[in-house]
């Protein structure tokens, strides 16, 4: 396995004076994957968009999102990235969580309608349509009148054409059949085992995480409230538990300083400049 | 505090990024801060009060021009405070202001002249034909919002122009109606000077009863309903009806102002009510803070005399005017509208004083 | 319904087809319905006059240079509206198109101060099925058509056309999938902008380079809401709707009321369906 | 609530304005307001009166002025807006304009008369279209014209039209949506049909119509024997070719509100096939012949003004009545006594026209003549056919 890792380092989202994401520090192997799971509204979408660099205009983002260990001077495992910004060799293509597909645009042109950098061992669109043959049988229809699955699917095929090295999905499982997921979670391990990509999935609830990523923590108001659990037979109790708020572990390496673990709630009052 | 404009002309536009709540309200500090804005309010208020009195009372000292200059801001103040209720309290763009004066106009010389009518029935009627006019119009174009809407009153405005100039050539075979003398309890308004305190007293009492009614019942329906119309239904606010009341108190206004302005003129024409005139009161609306009735007051003055100052000041550099003057001020009147749509004022203070937050 | 009335027709629609799909193209992309594209296209049509006149350029010469100003002028207001009115909402942007509508023809009555002028882009008459047409009518119309049908194409089937109709379709979606949205922005009101001056330079030559011009820019919006607004499709359909109304109407009833043939249509069209007759439902909030 | 901040901002806005507009007061001449269209859809025809008007007195200041005062001339342009027209003549008379002069489209002119009623200030109203207020038995206090009573210039062109088909039996009448020009075609309509024309039609468009070629089609498809054209400038050098287009091959009389011999000569080369008249009461063109031509076209020479056209005699003539006036003008001279030496003017037209320009206290408007004009192909020129038509000012 090498050893590159991507490594996200004190991030934080504001929008105004609400902090939606603070201080979150986690890492991911190259070709791994790695689950976010947390409640609705604990930061898992704004974590996603930081990381892709895409956080609306009124949204700040500090510290340092995404940057690979392989750059990084071993040292100090700090570098010289710009803060706020992914770094710049690395390309992440993000899967949104609601709007995922032009509805106006046909199945093909929604593919044509990725403005991606040219890369050695480019992703054609043929390939997508290797990994998704449903999609080449859709390819004139009108992506508004597909199927859920098909939907995901195509947002997935357009977010590979962006030759990505990390690939992001906001709760891919939403809304879908459970076969339908079955389907979409072997595409993406497929996927996963062709490209050697890393995955990033955010999930709100335990039933696929294992299916997906090879480890997971929980996400809780912008904060990480656990450690990496990996994918195993009990993963899906542990993480209940962090959900439900039995257990909580001290926030690892890279907490802000400022906060006492005691009271969660005082992370948006003091913080505030 | 929120500055209204940015809220009021986007209709149902996207909601702020999901998540924004509203931040913990601080403690004492906040206390006397408020007192200090209160007085100042009153200071302010009260200051307003005394300048608004003396220029009641200098103007006419002033001579003849600054008379005529007045009467004229006075008449545009009137219609752009009913404007402001519609557009900047209601939410719904209007560009047919003009049609509604033209409405009430004609009502009043129909009346005048064919049925012998006094100045001030003529003016209830003609308000209260422009305002069922207004409530009609409300309701034929109740399923469309904000662009649709605009282009509405547009049509409203062709329509009218067409339909009253065939009434004008067949009746008056184009000449217009000649409005007798206008007379109110008894006092004739022959000079500029008794049209001055007229307005006045129109322009106050105008001014008053908007405000009571926006700051009423139905000023904060409207309210809600400018926000978010749908939201304003489901809490069983009846939105159409709020709709029509709004549209119909603004052309009650603009009718009854219409005639006024027949009156004044001396002619009922059509020609006095065109499309550019319903442009200039929604300069006026917007320049004057949309959803504050007494910002169009001071407004209506500075629009009215912009173009005469801008060309004395042309005249006195020396510049050939004859051909230019009309272009220069159509230039500046559409600056002005661009400028404080994008509220380049409040940004541009902002920039010079960083101090306070934008 | 004799064939120089047919022409005539087809003219004015070809005009007004030009103008609608400029206002469609726009208000696709970011929900702006533009007042200033017949302002623009008579200033286009007021400089090539002078060009052409005075100053003795060549035709084509003469259209590139006010072409060039009218593509300026387009980068102009989408800095104006796009950038500095983004956070004002689409309709502040409406009544900033208002506005420069508004300055343009202060700054043509300044310049050229009202004057009327006729510029013919071809003498002479050719025949067609026997009748004399004047050359001029057919160049205009041929022109219009080709501006119509590239920028059609360009929409439809080019690489940009997607990442045009992308942006349309939602704009943050088109950011995560890597298409710089104001670049493609730019593109429109260019595009925009060129379709709004071959337009009035159009009809300034069937008609006159006057200030009066500017009266087709009511006509071309209500050829796009009749159109649906959102369709490019739907606009060409609006415009021969309005051309084939408007001169039947002053050439059967009165040319008195030919400006009140597309309102009231309109008006009809608003109260009874909102979204006009072809294209999707528009996001109407159902009061 | 208003900040006071802003509303200081305003007043400053408003003071600076004040020392600019009455620094007039303290100058000697007599002060002439007058408003034009000089950059409006008109401004063809009255920018164009204005020049004459200015050439006169430009020649009256060169000799002395009047009582050694010279003549200022405040010139205001309204387009053609009502509103505009009545606060700029109020602002000139208040600035000391003792007269007002000009005035464009005839839908502006009640407007002023009411605002300067109100002030006793006389206004004389310019060529070419004058509204029937001015005419006797009781004309308007303290209003006068030197132009086209449109009344008048509608019945003269029946007689006209007869005059250019002598066994035509259709007559059309078009003109823009104004209320001189409706008025005028009414009575046109009126006169031909009592001229022995059998049908007789009047075709309305809007005032900013400029695409002409449907109308062009309704009028060619009734195929009048005789179209009487109302123009303002601009516009007949569009419609003549879309009605050549549109098959019309019948006679075209221009009625002089608005041509001018150099824009008829280019509408009729685009118009093949069609026989154009047109009659005007004042000459153009170094066409008549008596001192007042002469002079005008020796100032127009100086001025660089390469053609003489109709309005610049309209707008010299108008001069000469005013000097008039203000000679015989009671010192010290006052809108009021003005009006009086108004009310009893006699001058010669020098030529200019046929008949006296004549104002009593009863008609302020006086008989008037017209003179139809041919344009010959051939040598490209608009030639006089000699035929004159006197009208008095009492309406039939």
């Amino acid at each position: 396995m090498s050893t590159v890792e991507y490594v996200t380092r004190d991030l934080s989202v504001n929008y105004g004076k609400v902090a939606a994401v603070h201080g979150l520090s986690f890492e991911v192997p190259a070709g791994g994957a790695l689950g976010i799971v947390g409640h609705n509204g604990a930061g898992k979408s704004s974590t996603l968009l930081a990381l892709a660099g895409a956080v609306a205009s009124e949204g700040t983002v500090r510290g340092h999102p995404c940057r690979s260990s392989a750059r990084m001077d071993p040292g100090t495992r700090a570098g010289t990235a710009r803060a706020g910004r992914p770094d710049e060799g690395i390309s992440l293509a993000l899967v949104p969580e609601r709007e995922k597909v032009f509805g106006l645009l046909s199945v093909h042109e929604n593919l044509l309608a990725v403005n991606a950098a040219p890369r050695p061992g480019m992703v054609g669109i043929d390939d997508v349509y290797g990994f998704f043959p449903r999609l080449a049988e859709r390819r004139d229809t009108i992506a508004g009148n597909l199927s859920g699955g098909e939907q995901q699917m195509l947002a997935i095929g357009a977010a590979l054409l962006q030759q990505p090295d990390i690939l992001l999905a906001d709760e891919p499982t939403l809304g879908l059949a459970v076969p339908v997921i079955e389907m979409v979670c072997e595409r993406l391990a497929h996927i996963r085992r062709a490209l050697g990509l890393t995955l990033i999935v955010a999930l709100a609830e335990t039933s696929w995480v294992s299916r997906l990523a090879d480890r997971a923590f929980v996400l809780d108001c912008g904060e990480r409230i656990s450690g990496y659990i990996d994918a195993s037979d009990g993963m899906r109790e542990q993480l209940e538990r962090y959900l439900s708020g039995e257990s909580r572990d001290p926030s690892p390496a890279g907490a802000h300083p400022l906060r006492s673990v005691a009271d969660p709630r005082s992370n948006g009052e003091a913080a505030h400049a | 505090m929120r500055t209204v404009l940015s809220r009021p002309l986007s209709t149902a536009g996207p909601h702020p990024p999901a998540g924004e709540a509203r931040p913990p309200s601080r403690g004492a500090a906040q206390g006397d801060r408020a007192g200090r804005r209160e007085t100042g309010a009153l200071a302010r208020r009260l200051a307003i009060g005394l300048a608004a009195i003396a220029a009641v009372g200098l103007l006419p000292t002033q001579g003849l021009y600054w008379l005529a200059l007045g009467n004229q801001s006075a008449i545009a103040a009137i219609s752009a405070m009913g404007l402001t209720v519609l557009v900047g309290t209601a939410g719904l763009l209007s560009l047919g202001q003009a049609a509604f004066l033209a409405i009430g106009g004609f009502t009043a010389a129909l009346l005048v002249i064919h049925m012998g009518f006094g100045f001030l029935g003529a003016m209830a009627a003609g308000g209260v034909v422009a305002g069922l006019a207004g409530a009609l119009v409300a309701a034929a174009t109740a399923r469309t919002v904000g662009i649709y809407l605009a282009v509405g009153t547009l049509a409203l405005q062709y329509v009218v122009e067409i339909v009253l100039s065939d009434v004008e050539v067949q009746l008056t075979s184009g000449m217009g109606f000649q409005m007798p003398v206008a007379q109110v309890l008894g006092v004739e308004l022959t000079s500029e000077e008794d049209w001055w305190y007229f307005l006045c007293l129109m322009t106050f009492l105008v001014w008053f009863v908007l405000r009571a009614i926006v700051r009423g019942q139905p000023g904060r329906t409207w309210v809600c309903m400018k926000e978010n119309a749908t939201v304003a239904g489901s809490l069983g606010i009846p939105v159409r009806r709020a709709r029509m009341a709004a549209f119909a108190l603004s052309s009650l206004v603009a009718g009854a102002v219409g005639v006024v302005h027949g009156f004044y003129m001396g002619t009922v024409q059509i020609t006095n009510y065109s499309l550019h005139l319903s442009i200039v009161y929604l300069t006026i609306a917007v320049l004057g803070r949309l959803g504050s009735i007494g910002g169009a007051i001071w407004a209506a003055a500075v629009i009215t005399v912009l173009p005469q100052a801008l060309n004395g000041f042309m005249r006195a550099l020396g510049f050939d005017l004859i051909a230019f003057g009309a272009g220069l001020e159509d230039v500046v009147l559409g600056l002005i509208l661009a400028m404080i749509l994008l509220e380049a004022p409040r940004r541009l203070w902002a920039r010079i004083r960083p101090g306070r937050p934008a | 319904m004799n064939v120089s009335l047919l022409v005539s027709i087809l003219a004015s629609a070809s005009v007004y087809a030009a103008l609608a799909t400029a206002v469609v193209l726009v208000y696709r992309a970011n929900r702006v319905l533009v007042f200033h594209l017949a302002e623009l296209g008579v200033l286009a049509s007021y400089l090539m006059v002078t060009l052409s006149g005075e100053a003795g350029w060549s035709l084509p010469a003469s259209f590139l240079a006010a072409l060039a100003v009218a593509l300026a002028v387009s980068v102009l207001v989408h800095v104006l509206v796009d950038h500095w009115g983004r956070p004002f909402g689409h309709f502040v942007g409406t009544v900033l198109t208002i506005a420069v509508g508004g300055i343009l023809m202060g700054l043509i009555g300044m310049i050229w101060s009202g004057r009327t002028v006729r510029m013919i882009l071809a003498e002479g008459r050719t025949d067609v099925f026997g009748e004399p047409i004047s050359t001029n009518t057919l160049v205009v119309m041929g022109l219009c058509c080709l501006a119509t049908v590239a920028v059609h194409l360009v929409v439809n089937r080019s690489r940009l056309g997607i990442s045009m109709r992308a942006v349309a379709n939602s704009a943050s979606l088109a950011r995560h999938r890597g298409i710089q949205v104001s670049r493609v922005l730019l593109v429109v009101w260019l595009l925009s902008g060129a379709l709004g001056t071959i337009a009035g330079i159009g009809m300034a030559s069937l008609s006159a380079v006057a200030m009066e011009g500017a009266v087709i820019g009511v006509s071309a919006i209500v050829a796009a809401i009749l159109g649906g607004l959102t369709s490019l499709g739907g606009a060409i359909i609006g415009s021969i709707l309005l051309a084939f109304g408007e001169q039947m109407v002053i050439v059967y009833v009165d040319p008195r009321y030919s400006q009140v043939v597309p309102i009231l249509v309109l008006f009809t069209i608003l109260v009874i369906r909102p979204s006009g007759l072809s294209g999707r439902t528009e996001s109407v909030v159902r009061v | 609530m208003i900040s006071t901040r802003r509303f200081a901002a305003a007043a400053v806005l408003i003071g600076a304005a004040i020392p600019a507009m009455t620094c007039a007061r303290a100058a000697e001449p007599y002060r002439i307001g007058y408003l034009v269209d000089a950059s409006g859809p008109m401004q063809g025809i009255f920018k164009t009166g204005l020049d004459g008007f200015k050439l006169y007195m430009d020649q009256v200041n060169a000799a002395g002025g009047i009582h050694g005062r010279p003549v200022a001339i405040d010139v205001r342009d309204v387009q053609i807006d009502p509103g505009k027209s009545a606060s700029s003549a109020q602002e000139l008379a208040s600035n000391g304009a003792i007269a007002i002069a000009g005035l464009s489209l005839s839908s502006t002119h009640m407007p002023v008369y009411n605002a300067m009623a109100r002030l006793k200030v006389p206004v004389i109203t310019g060529f070419p279209v004058n509204l029937s207020v001015i005419l006797p038995p009781k004309p308007k206090a303290g209003v006068y014209g030197v132009g086209a009573v449109v009344e008048i210039l509608g019945s003269v062109a029946g007689k006209m039209a007869r005059q250019t088909s002598p066994e035509g039996k259709r007559f059309a009448c078009t003109v823009f949506e104004s209320p001189g020009g409706i008025i005028a075609c009414d009575h046109a309509v009126a006169a031909a049909k009592a001229a022995g024309f059998s049908s007789a039609e009047k075709i309305l468009f809007p005032v900013t119509q400029r695409d002409f070629r449907p109308i062009a089609e309704k009028i060619a498809q009734s195929n009048p024997d005789v179209l009487l054209t109302i123009f303002g400038r601009g516009r007949t050098l569009t419609f003549f070719p879309a009605i050549a287009e549109a098959g019309y091959r019948g006679k075209i009389l221009s009625a002089e509100t608005g041509t001018g011999d150099d824009e008829l000569r280019e509408a009729a080369k685009a118009a093949p096939g069609i026989d154009i008249y047109s009659y005007s009461r004042y000459v153009s063109g170094g066409q008549g012949e008596g001192p007042q031509v002469e002079a005008l076209e020796k100032a127009a020479h100086q001025a660089g003004i390469p053609e003489v056209l109709a309005f610049h005699s309209g707008g010299w003539i108008m001069g000469a009545v005013i000097a008039d006036a203000l000679t015989r003008c009671e010192q010290p001279c006052d809108p009021v006594r003005l009006d009086a030496a108004l009310a009893n003017t006699r001058i010669d037209g020098g030529g200019l026209t046929r008949e006296p320009i004549v104002f009593t206290p009863t008609d302020h408007f006086g008989p008037s003549s017209y003179e139809l004009y041919h344009y010959d192909r051939a040598r490209d020129q608009v030639v006089s056919t000699g035929h004159v038509e006197k009208a008095s000012s009492q309406l039939q």
